[in-house]
């Protein structure tokens, strides 16, 4: 067991232990306390894959942008300050929980087969992180410029219907 | 170092909790917050991919697996823009941001 | 000699080999050599900060006509120690039905959020923490989670002005990231790498003389960021008792303002080294703590010009302040990035002696554009008459001369 | 490298540790006389009314909702900063159609007034 696998183990178990958290959590606010936890641990695992750019894009849009968006949502959307205390989850949720635990378990075994499952990933050496590569591919028309294009149409779609949506018809304000 | 079967065995675990928030929260922002966990899921397994990838072509610089992970972060900041905003409207009319009691178009 | 001229290296050097010599493996090595290094870094970001104080208070005690601290020591120089013991021992106060982790949690998390940044700065040309390669997108990212921090002091409180005061907060600080990320753009573009070394290394020509508006831009956003005059509606004491840190007392109260000032000085330090050239200077490649001294000098200059504007600006009314942001900043740093974009692209292959004067003078004239346009957008506005509907007096029987009014407010 | 992000993480240890230690010493050291009036939530010396709950704007999400559709624009438009010196005018172009875009949903939400804080 090397400190690599060592710091894998611990982010893992920080990562999956807070999404378990936002499952069994009563109150909303912890619940979206607990996604920010999670989502650092992705970052960190970007970082152990070396994926820089997106390992700081992660915390960037993620805990910067989405996190307080869904806070934002949260707040709109309770009529008092204390949070609800009755349980916010289904009554037959162990139902539930038998049946993804069996499709986790199918995953798991149906990839235990597979050779290349189990090559260990080393540290990249003499890596330059393809940033400039990913830039210069975007702008590319042979590459990648219609995604770059359309994620920008997407991302006014986007805008435009969620403030349609939000904000009331009637004299543009709430 | 790490296996690539750990990143996929703990996708794959993150991706089920995800599902159970998803299947199981009555509030409708927690069905959100669910989703984002299913699609960090799928990220986390695109990054270790395309990791393998660039290990087994160190010369290539293999971009595919980060233009994916690039249209993964916009895809879900769309969709939580969206259905955010789907919420609060729901939650001026209904009063309610309980998914299972917005049931207009019951017959 | 070698240590004079670089003394960070040789040490760095010399304990490695110290601890090598101990028979500790290199990783261990590594590990010892980067705590250490880390913990001086952040320990002397805050004492240097805490001297600052003293200073930022003499300045604004002159602005307003005061002596400012004169009590404590020569020229009042050990104030800010003395406060801070003061503080040190005061009582905490946790009030009835906070939520325990992340009230207690804030305070700590701001202060981290601030002092991570200091890690990715270049101090000179060997003096850094780490030479990371998404360095500036980090400080961007770390800025999120401050933002996080006044959020859970908010809600953790469970007090509804501390929690309105956290949503205000935070708005404010999300608003003006915008136009501090596209901002950011300019000196990427021009460096061709997200590494602050390397933006460092690539400004033979100071970035603020090819691109002053974006500097321009990306202080106001700062100040802002950092929740200063004007932009302190953070601590409207007026409107929301006293913002998101109402309920905390003691030492964890003080480390809010610990967090900001450290952020003041951090934000100067980072416009320095993204517009000013960082370390740069003559000398400064052969003698590394020259570049040292050289920076901090710099930055000591920004920060004091943002210590004149706290004194002199009144504060912005909260849809004042979001006005400037999404009316006037954003449309303007998007339109800068194009207008650069294709400017220096178009210039690429003419000597810089041609391209830097031409892009200053683009700059110029944008801001002169805007300043047009802003001047008749005052011009054409309608000042509603005091004691109309609109702008209801208190007491209607004295009839209420509107010159004084009459002036514009942004 | 993963050296880099060894240096940030003790940092960040260090940067949590600093102010969490100076807490707790003064936690220890500071005196504890805690009574109901001082414990009580703070409101300008007013006694609390009930659990009364301040509307939140709306506004609020529309700024959030901004400033994420620009935030997520860095995702493309950085790696296109760092690649600028290597790409063609026609990329320019690009990029610039791309801001334009988003340009347009800001001045969307500017036309239907969302961007007023009332």
């Amino acid at each position: 067991m090397t400190a690599m696998q060592i710091i894998f183990l611990i982010v893992a178990a920080v990562t999956l232990g807070g999404a378990l958290m936002i499952a069994t959590s009563r109150r909303m606010m912890h619940t979206v306390l607990w996604l920010v936890l999670t989502l650092m641990g992705v970052a960190v695992l970007f970082a152990l894959l070396q994926a820089n750019f997106f390992s700081v894009v992660q915390v960037l849009v993620y805990i910067g942008a989405i996190a307080i968006l869904i806070l934002f949502g949260v707040m709109l959307t309770r009529r008092s300050m204390v949070d609800a205390g009755e349980s916010l989850v289904h009554k037959n949720w162990w139902v539930v929980a038998v049946v993804i635990a069996l499709l986790f378990a199918a995953i798991v075994i149906s990839i235990q087969p597979w050779g290349a499952a189990h090559t260990p990933l080393v540290e990249l050496m003499e890596f330059k992180e393809p940033i400039s590569d990913l830039g210069e591919a975007l702008v590319d028309p042979a590459a990648y410029l219609i995604p770059f294009e359309v994620s920008s149409v997407l991302l006014l779609a986007v805008m435009v219907a969620a403030i349609y949506i939000a904000v009331d018809r009637k004299g543009g304000k709430s | 170092m790490i296996p690539l079967s750990w990143y996929l065995i703990l996708a794959a675990g993150l991706f089920c909790i995800g599902l159970f928030v998803v299947l199981t929260k009555k509030s409708a922002i927690g069905i959100l917050i669910g989703i984002e966990l299913m699609l960090n899921a799928v990220n986390i397994n695109l990054a270790a991919f395309w990791h393998y990838y660039t290990q087994l072509n160190p010369s290539q610089t293999p971009l595919n697996g980060m233009v994916f992970l690039a249209i993964v972060f916009i895809v879900a900041a769309a969709e939580t823009a969206v259905g955010l905003a789907l919420i609060i409207s729901a939650y001026r009319r209904r009063n309610t941001s309980v998914a299972g009691e917005m049931d207009l178009l019951k017959g | 000699m070698s240590f004079f001229r670089d003394p960070v290296v040789f040490l760095t050097q010399w304990l490695n080999g110290v601890l090598a010599g101990w028979g500790l493996p290199p990783a261990w090595v590594q590990v010892i050599s980067f705590t250490i290094g880390g913990a001086i870094l952040a320990t002397g970001a805050m004492l240097f900060v805490t001297i600052l104080i003293w200073g930022e208070r003499k300045l604004l005690g002159r602005v307003q006509d005061r002596y400012g601290p004169n009590r404590l020591g020569p020229w009042g120089i050990f104030q800010s120690f003395a406060d801070m013991l003061k503080i040190f021992i005061k009582e905490h106060i946790t009030p009835v039905g906070v939520d325990l982790i992340p009230y207690n949690l804030a305070p700590i998390l701001s202060v981290a959020a601030v002092l991570m940044v200091w890690s990715v700065i270049p101090l000179s040309m060997t003096m850094y923490g780490v030479d990371l390669s998404v360095g500036l997108l980090y400080f961007v990212a770390v800025g999120a989670l401050g933002e996080l921090g006044i959020i859970m002091a908010g809600w953790g409180s469970n007090n509804k002005y501390a929690l309105l005061g956290a949503f205000r907060a935070v708005a404010q600080l999300i608003s003006y990231e915008v136009p501090m990320v596209v901002s950011l753009l300019v000196p990427v573009m021009l460096a061709g790498s997200l590494s602050m070394n390397e933006i460092v290394k690539q400004q033979n020509i100071w970035f603020i003389f090819i691109s002053p508006l974006a500097a321009l831009i990306f202080f106001v956003t700062q100040i802002a960021e950092v929740g200063r005059a004007p932009f302190d509606l953070v601590e409207a004491e007026s409107e929301l008792v006293a913002g998101f840190n109402i309920e905390y007392s003691g030492l964890k109260f003080g480390m809010f303002f610990v967090a900001e000032f450290v952020h003041a000085f951090t934000v100067a330090l980072i416009f320095t080294t993204l517009f000013l050239g960082g370390w740069r200077g003559p000398g400064a490649e052969q003698y590394p703590l020259l570049g040292f001294i050289y920076l901090m000098l710099k930055t000591t200059i920004v920060y004091f010009i943002a210590i004149l504007m706290r004194g002199s600006l009144p504060r912005f009314r909260i849809d004042q302040m979001m006005d400037v942001n999404w009316k006037l900043l954003t449309p303007l740093s998007l339109i800068l990035i194009a207008v650069t974009a294709l400017a220096v692209k178009a210039m690429q292959p003419l000597s810089p002696w041609i391209s830097v004067p031409v892009n200053i003078v683009l700059n110029l004239i944008l801001i002169y554009l805007t300043q047009q346009l802003l001047v008749r957008y005052f011009k054409r506005r309608k000042i509603r008459e005091v004691g109309s509907r609109n702008r209801p007096v208190a007491r209607l029987e004295e009839p209420v001369t509107s010159t004084a009014e009459s002036e514009g407010s942004l | 490298m993963l050296s880099d992000w060894l240096y940030i993480a003790i940092f960040t240890g260090i940067a949590l540790f600093l102010p969490g230690v100076a807490i707790f010493l003064a936690a220890v050291l500071s005196p504890k006389k805690p009574d109901p009036i001082k414990t009580s939530t703070y409101e300008c010396g007013m006694e609390t009314v009930g659990e009364a709950w301040v509307q939140f704007k709306v506004q609020y999400y529309v700024f959030g909702l901004i400033f994420l559709a620009f935030d997520v624009e860095t995702v493309f438009l950085y790696p296109w900063a760092v690649a600028f010196n290597k790409v063609g005018l026609f990329a320019v172009l690009e990029a610039i159609l791309f801001i334009a875009i988003l340009l347009g949903g800001l001045i969307y939400a500017w036309r239907k007034g969302a961007l007023e804080w009332v």
